[in-house]
């Protein structure tokens, strides 16, 4: 009997596979692109990287505990105008972080309202946050119908321009979103995300208060959409009520690039962030491949299936040994 | 209804910004050959597509001539991170100028202003942006809507009742286009307008809105509407099969042409228009580029637009039922989707927009 | 920390379904009480009332004479009510230690959980059943990778790692081997002269008669008798339980006569098989011969059924009727007339959400054509529960609905449907009540009359010495012991079980 | 509390009545006039054919469970249009041709996301989306000339037009209608059906009840591809032209007509005449917000309202505590 294996190892450590996947994919960019790690080059990525990788551990956290959250590109579009129509291109710096507090409240008021949907009145996660998603795109639309606004250059150049002894800010925001997770991960709410994730039936029996864990997923979630909704504004600049549409569903493709298994209870927030700059190296891949333009749709996407098999693939070539 | 990317089909005037001076940096001066990028955020349409290929084939000219190498073209379905990234791999592998067909008005100002400061000639294509140093080329949607509101009102005889289908609202294309058409219909007060709603700019939910429409007003007397819309809503008023066809507004695409030959068998009485909205601006911007990079000088007295720096491109063709045969006649080795185009030669680019 | 609790006149309905109508149970300090009935008369109703786990309809709860009002599991463990699940309450992905300490896990003082103290706390209650369980049983062991009677441990020291003053054991024993079962029961005493009270529910009267001192018989709902044990006989028990006279006695043990049959021809022939468990099975079972599978839990009993039943890959050879046969998918194996009733009807044997109707059905619908032939599938489903005398609703009525051991009948009746030549039992009796046992056992008495051979693991040793030809004995993945006529005595099979070889021949 | 039970695709079509009788009293509605009462009943059950089978391949996918859902029918839908368009070119006598290879290149699509998801174990959610990417890939390199085509007179004359000039029945409900019948007689009367409830509920079960859980996943998501293929073929024949957004609109609203009309989105429970009622629901709530003249904002915002008040009906999972 091995118990001790590749299971093991990848339920301990599941962002094992996207670990690797990242290295392959920053080698072979590296080969394509030498300058990749110059200080400017890094930069100009990972800002542009960071927005989803907010959106991605949120996401995260809602699918270990079993759900999945199709509105948060809705709620990054409800703080984007929030922050270009109440700062505005002429704002000061104090009312941008009035507003940011704004922001982070209406994120985790939005998440709240899926939570409430889904834990309290138990309807399904995916048809609810469908839902909502009109509910958010529609308010941001209500706040602000035309593209437009924004908020002031200097600000969003802080945002752009600022590395910290030569590293990128976002590599600041990923350390601490993740020595928070590793935090969360080793506390109780940790224990009952998984929990939850893995068998809301035992783990209400189990006294685990199945009903607000859930809630708070969502809430989290959230927040999270809310930062990420920070992020894109400052990177971007301006309002525009579609701006997170797009966004939901690479979030979720993410997570499950990142080890983090739809099915709830297994995975980890490391994994999905690691998963969300993968892609965006995908992205660069494809770039500087000099692949012919009619391609590069297919060949992108082509990537990614191969990526999500890889670990399947692996599995398969293991039981044939057995 | 799905939250759907935004179909970002067209350009657009914008609201104009406070009053900022185009700074424009020295080009440095480099010679030929020169390498040109572009980023194109939306691939799923037919204008683009044929935007895409069409840039192609103009550069083959330039590469024939040594002026230009390959184009580098960043062209993917992807959000306004996406398209930040696709521009700041292009300024990564140094190019010399940038055609950008923006998917979002200011998202991406700070990135084309960095480009603007490496010296890289930025060219905004397909939608008018406001930023220091970025040039625009397309043309004007206000006056591109009006011209067919215009012929459907005169075609009413100024009185009777109408439904508009619009593109996605809030878009700057269909928010000057909308107003181009507010302003035409508000003098003509005989003419009713019953209905509005978004066809999102996709034939499909064109038709599913259009066939609403006859259903709710069976004796509707015209309808205005644009691009692929156009066809959807013809195809509903085919199927709803009313007494007399409405007087419709129709689109620039060979597709369209030829179901319009077909109703005129059965109708030889319908009445429809169609204004050709052309992906060849893009091209036409190429061409603009490389004579800016050849250190040719822009007439900055022909440039108008919120910047001062927009290159206003004519519309080439609009097709009445006078004209039709003609249009088909363009369509005959065409492909249906394709658009009716016009690309600027060399020539006329020169003559038009630089100085002698 | 004397404690008492009391429920009174308990009333649950589940939609339509009445599964308490007036439950009544008293429990102290001290002592066990054994709370006894049929499969569905509401056992575990009446557990997850006291847990906190239902919302009652009617009735009282009294904990130390006053009155209660749980609103949740929660609320229940706080007035220290700890509960060993039927169903189990465990996460599969997670492991044993973080299981065990849910919601309570050791906190360090920056409120990380201190994972170290929790796997020591693991390891000292793991000590309480040390050597019934393989080593590789540890705190950070997962779940999934767990045998069903080490779950079955992992659940009852979750529950006992409360410290709880009132310890629910429902069914705790189903899944434990003797050695396992022996063991919780010297813990149970321990627990009592600690002053807790147990409330203990099963359906073995050996085990009843051992551990409680109290009894309360539920019969559909209702409570119809309590007492002390050693005022009442297991004859008066299970006449209290059941209303019916008649009680099953073993036949073939009655008449003690030889019945393995050997003018049969021969009809299924094992050789060498080889598994991830199995080290080398060879065994001929003939046409009419109920052979009977014993041993401990997951000596690879589970895994001759389901490598014969071609579910699980395997290496040997395996004959059937002469004809050599190598089944790479069950349905390959019910063309040749197999049928298995897996050990877990619950995750292996039933659609819980679908009607009895198409479970009856699932395996046969191929032989009603297209379209399917709607009235003669509910003709022949009815044929069938009439046969098993299944108490239900009506045969759209969910599975879901049905209690334990009528779920099982229907289980066992999606065969017969089949009518296969040979059938393959995972412990059918598991979980199910006595008078459903006798049902059981009659009608496989009446199979392998009617010729049908018959391989029957079971964990109740008396079920093997009384119904079956012979007995085969696992140990470690091989047969140990091959018992039948004289030597099949309980004395030689539990000897060979634990590895002892005394009488017959490995 | 007694539970009113009354099953979600009945409530559905009562919903679906109800809203539209009061749809009379809107300022655009049809007033008093049963003429255009019934015009504009007919168009909204026309409308609704085709969101109706796109959705049917949707409803077979999420029956199968195991987070079973189909996000590559909309690239499905407009490269079955395209194949067809091309195909026909405006001969009666290919039309034939034109659905076979529909149907077949749907089929091959559904295959390959069949692969994926029984053998490489990859979560139906992303694999499904990654063979979208794939498949909108494929349809630009096929489209960058664009293309053409034409669609036949008869195809026109069968889906888009009324039965006959006096009955006013358009034929894409008469074949809906059909479709309807023969999906009913795949889900209740054909053991393959039976097979695709047990997989949806119980896999290890239906395995251990001889189902072939291989080959039905497989079939089933290969079934689906195909009819989307065949919504693509019907669309096409409707709008007469295609273009590459053709299919993608119609993706999450299918989704949502399966929850609407009551299939559990955790499998192995649900109906197609449910989807049917959803399509129709979903397509009347579009048409109603269109008549009702409100900016964009506020009709998204009812529509997510709606959907939510709708789920929040029927849409319930079993609590805990019961
Ligand atoms: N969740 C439920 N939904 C509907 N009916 C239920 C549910 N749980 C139990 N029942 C019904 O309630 C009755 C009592 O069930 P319960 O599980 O308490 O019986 P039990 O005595 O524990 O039986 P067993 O010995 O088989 O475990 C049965 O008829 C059962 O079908
Ligand atoms: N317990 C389970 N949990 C999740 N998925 C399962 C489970 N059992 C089976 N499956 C899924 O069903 C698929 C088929 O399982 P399996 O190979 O056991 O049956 P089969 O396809 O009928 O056998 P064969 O491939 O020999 O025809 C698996 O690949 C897996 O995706
Ligand atoms: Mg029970
Ligand atoms: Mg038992």
């Amino acid at each position: 009997m091995k118990r001790f294996s590749w299971d093991e190892m990848m339920n301990r450590y599941p962002a094992f596979f996207a670990i690797i996947l990242l290295v392959v994919a920053l080698i072979i960019n590296f080969i394509l692109q030498p300058n990749m790690f110059a200080r400017d080059t890094l930069n100009s990525n990972m800002r542009v990287f960071l927005p989803m990788i907010l959106l991605a551990a949120g996401q995260a956290i809602v699918i270990l505990g079993g759900g999945i959250d199709i509105s948060v590109g809705g709620i990054v579009s409800i703080v984007n105008t929030i922050l270009a129509t109440q700062v505005g291109l002429n704002g000061s710096p104090e009312k941008m972080w009035t507003f940011v507090l704004v922001s982070l409240g209406a994120g985790i008021l939005a998440g709240a309202i899926n939570g409430f949907f889904i834990a309290f009145l138990r309807l399904q996660p995916i048809i609810t946050t469908y839902a909502t998603s009109f509910l958010y795109v529609g308010f941001a639309l209500f706040i602000l119908p035309n593209p437009g606004g924004g908020i002031p250059a200097e600000i969003a150049n802080v945002y752009r321009n600022t590395t910290p002894l030569g590293l990128p800010l976002a590599f600041y925001v990923i350390a601490v979103v993740l020595l928070i997770w590793m935090y969360i991960r080793s506390t109780r709410f940790g224990n009952y995300l998984y929990a939850v994730g893995g068998n809301a039936e035992a783990a209400y029996e189990t006294a685990v208060p199945v009903t607000w864990v859930l809630f708070s997923t969502y809430v989290v979630s959230g927040f999270m959409a809310a930062l990420a909704g920070i992020a894109i504004t400052m990177l971007s600049g301006s309002g525009n009520a579609e701006i997170g549409v797009p966004m939901t569903l690479t979030s979720i493709t993410a997570v499950v690039i990142g080890g983090t298994a739809l099915s709830g209870g297994i995975g980890g927030v490391a994994g999905p962030v690691v998963g969300a700059i993968t892609l965006g190296i995908i992205q660069n891949i494809i770039s500087f491949s000099r692949i012919d333009t009619w391609w590069e749709t297919f060949v992108k996407a082509s990537i990614i299936v191969v990526a999500l098999a890889a670990p399947g693939v692996i599995n398969l070539l293991r039981r044939k040994k057995v | 209804g799905t939250p759907a990317t935004p179909t970002t089909e067209t350009q657009a005037t914008q609201p104009p910004q406070t009053g900022q001076q185009p700074t424009q940096p020295p080009v440095e001066s480099k010679g030929p050959p020169f390498t040109i990028g572009i980023s194109n955020p939306f691939i799923s349409s037919e204008y683009r597509t044929q935007m895409i290929a069409s840039l192609i084939e103009i550069n083959k000219e330039y590469m024939a001539k040594g002026l230009t190498t390959e184009l580098v073209i960043e062209s993917a379905d992807t959000d306004v991170a996406g398209q930040i990234q696709q521009l700041q791999n292009l300024m990564a592998k140094g190019v010399d100028a940038i055609l950008v067909n923006p998917s979002d008005v200011n998202g991406l100002n700070a990135t084309l202003q960095e480009a603007v400061s490496k010296g890289i000639i930025v060219i905004s294509v397909d939608q008018e942006l406001n930023v220091p140093g970025v040039y625009n080329v397309g043309i004007d949607q206000k006056e591109w809507a009006k011209t067919s509101a215009k012929w459907l009102a005169e075609k009413l005889g100024g009185k009777g009742s109408i439904v508009l289908i619009e593109g996605f609202p809030g878009h700057p294309a269909n928010v000057a286009r909308m107003e181009g058409v507010d302003e035409v219909l508000s003098q003509y007060p005989d003419i009713k307008v019953l209905a509005k709603d978004t066809g999102k700019w996709d034939e499909a939910t064109g038709q599913q809105v259009m066939s609403n429409f006859l259903a709710a007003y069976p004796n509707l007397d015209g309808y205005w509407t644009q691009d692929g819309m156009a066809i959807g809503a013809l195809q509903a008023v085919i199927a709803a099969n009313p007494a007399k066809f409405p007087v419709g507004v129709g689109e620039g695409r060979c597709q369209f042409l030829k179901l319009w030959e077909e109703v005129l068998k059965d109708r030889p009485d319908f009445e429809t228009i169609a204004v050709a909205n052309p992906p060849g601006v893009s091209p036409t911007g190429l061409r603009i580029a490389v004579n800016m990079l050849l250190g040719k000088q822009v007439d900055k007295s022909k440039l108008g637009g919120v910047n001062g720096l927009s290159f206003v491109i004519p519309v080439p063709i609009i097709v009445t039922k006078d004209n039709l045969q003609q249009g088909l006649e363009i369509c005959k080795d065409k492909p249906d989707a394709y658009l009716l185009d016009g690309i600027m030669t060399d020539q006329e680019v020169l003559n038009t927009f630089f100085l002698k | 920390m004397s404690v008492s609790l009391s429920a009174r006149n308990i009333v649950k309905r589940y939609g339509g379904v009445v599964a308490l109508s007036d439950g009544n149970l008293d429990v102290h300090s001290g002592e066990v009480v054994a709370l006894i009935g049929a499969n569905g008369s509401g056992k575990s109703t009446m557990s997850k009332v006291i847990n906190g786990v239902v919302v009652l309809d009617g009735g009282q709860l009294l904990l130390d004479d006053k009155p209660v009002r749980f609103s949740s599991p929660q609320a229940a463990r706080k007035m220290g009510i700890a509960t060993v699940f039927q169903e189990l309450s465990l996460v599969s992905k997670m492991t044993v230690a973080d299981n065990i300490w849910l919601t309570r896990e050791p906190l360090k003082s920056s409120g990380m959980i201190d994972r170290k103290l929790m796997w020591e706390k693991t390891e000292a209650l793991l000590d309480l059943f040390s050597g019934t369980f393989k080593a590789d049983l540890k705190p950070a062991t997962l779940v999934s990778a767990l045998h069903p009677d080490e779950k079955q441990i992992v659940e009852i020291l979750k529950a006992i790692s409360l410290n709880p003053r009132i310890l629910i054991l429902d069914e705790a024993t189903a899944s434990l081997d003797s050695r396992q079962v022996e063991r919780l029961f010297e813990l149970v005493k321990r627990w009592k002269a600690e002053g807790k009270a147990i409330v203990f529910v099963s359906h073995r009267m050996e085990e009843i008669f051992r551990i409680a001192d109290r009894y309360s018989v539920l019969r559909n709902g209702k409570t119809v008798g309590q007492g002390d044990i050693k005022d009442i006989t297991e004859k008066d028990l299970i006449q209290l339980m059941t209303e019916k006279e008649k009680v099953f006695q073993f036949t073939k043990a009655a008449s003690g006569e030889d019945t393995s049959g050997l003018d049969h021809p021969i009809y299924l022939e094992v050789e060498n098989l080889t598994t991830e468990t199995l080290r080398g099975i060879s065994l001929k079972v003939r046409q009419g011969e109920l052979l009977g599978i014993g041993g401990l839990q997951g000596q690879g009993q589970r895994d001759l059924l389901l490598a014969l039943f071609g579910d699980i890959p395997y290496e040997g050879k395996i004959r059937i009727k002469g004809e050599v046969v190598r089944f790479k998918h069950p349905r390959q194996a019910m063309r040749k007339k197999l049928a298995l009733v897996p050990g877990d009807r619950a995750k292996e044997g039933l659609l819980y959400i679908r009607s009895i109707l198409d479970n009856f059905l699932l395996p046969s619908w191929q032989n009603y054509g297209f379209p399917l032939k709607m009235k003669l599938a509910k003709r022949d489903a009815l044929t069938i529960s009439e046969r098993l005398s299944l108490v239900m609703a009506g045969l759209m009525a969910p599975v879901s609905s049905l209690s334990g051991g009528n779920a099982q009948k229907v289980v066992i009746g999606k065969w017969l449907l089949r009518d296969p030549d040979c059938y393959l039992l995972d412990d059918p009796t598991k979980g199910v009540d006595v008078n459903t046992k006798a049902e059981f056992y009659g009608l496989l008495t009446e199979l392998s009359q009617q010729g049908k051979s018959i391989l029957f693991y079971s964990s109740d040793d008396d079920e093997l010495i009384g119904l079956c030809d012979r007995v085969i004995v696992l140990h470690d993945g091989k047969i140990r012991a091959e018992l039948q006529g004289a030597s099949l005595t309980k004395e030689n099979l539990i000897a060979a079980s634990m590895g002892v070889s005394n009488g017959g021949e490995a | 509390m007694r539970k009113f039970s009354i099953s979600p695709p009945v409530a559905a079509i009562l919903l679906a009545i109800v809203l539209f009788l009061l749809s009379g009293f809107l300022p655009n509605g049809f007033g008093n006039d049963i003429n255009v009462a019934i015009a504009q009943a007919t168009n909204i059950v026309r409308l609704a054919v085709f969101l109706g089978v796109i959705a049917a391949g949707q409803t077979l996918v999420i029956i199968s469970g195991f987070e079973g859902i189909d996000l590559s029918a909309g690239a499905v839908v407009t490269l079955a249009a395209i194949l067809t368009y091309v195909t026909v070119k405006g001969e009666d006598d290919k039309v034939l041709l034109a659905l076979l290879i529909s149907l077949a290149v749907g089929a091959l699509i559904g295959f390959i996301n069949g692969l994926g998801i029984t053998f490489l174990k990859i979560s139906p959610f992303v694999m499904t989306l990654g063979m979208s990417g794939v498949v909108t890939g494929l349809i630009i390199i096929i489209n960058h000339g664009n293309v053409s085509g034409k669609v036949a007179p008869i195809m026109t004359r069968l889906i888009a037009r009324p039965l006959s000039p006096d009955i006013p029945i358009p034929n894409a409900i008469i074949i809906w209608i059909i479709f309807g019948f023969l999906m009913w007689l795949l889900l209740e009367r054909s053991t393959f059906g039976k097979h695709l409830f047990a997989i949806g509920v119980n896999r290890v079960t239906a395995k251990l009840s001889g189902v072939n859980v291989t080959a039905t996943n497989l079939a089933v998501y290969s079934l689906a591809g195909a009819l989307a293929g065949f919504g693509g073929f019907l669309l096409v024949g409707n709008t007469g032209v295609v273009f590459i957004n053709l299919g993608q609109p119609f993706l999450f609203p299918s989704i949502a007509a399966v929850a609407v009309g009551g299939t559990l989105l955790s499998g192995g429970k649900g109906s197609y005449w449910g989807t049917m009622a959803g399509a129709i629901v979903l397509t009347l709530i579009t048409s109603l917000l269109t008549t009702m003249q409100m900016p964009d904002s506020v009709r998204r915002m009812v529509l997510g309202a709606t959907l939510l008040v709708m789920i929040s009906i029927y849409g319930r999972q079993r609590g805990f505590r019961q």
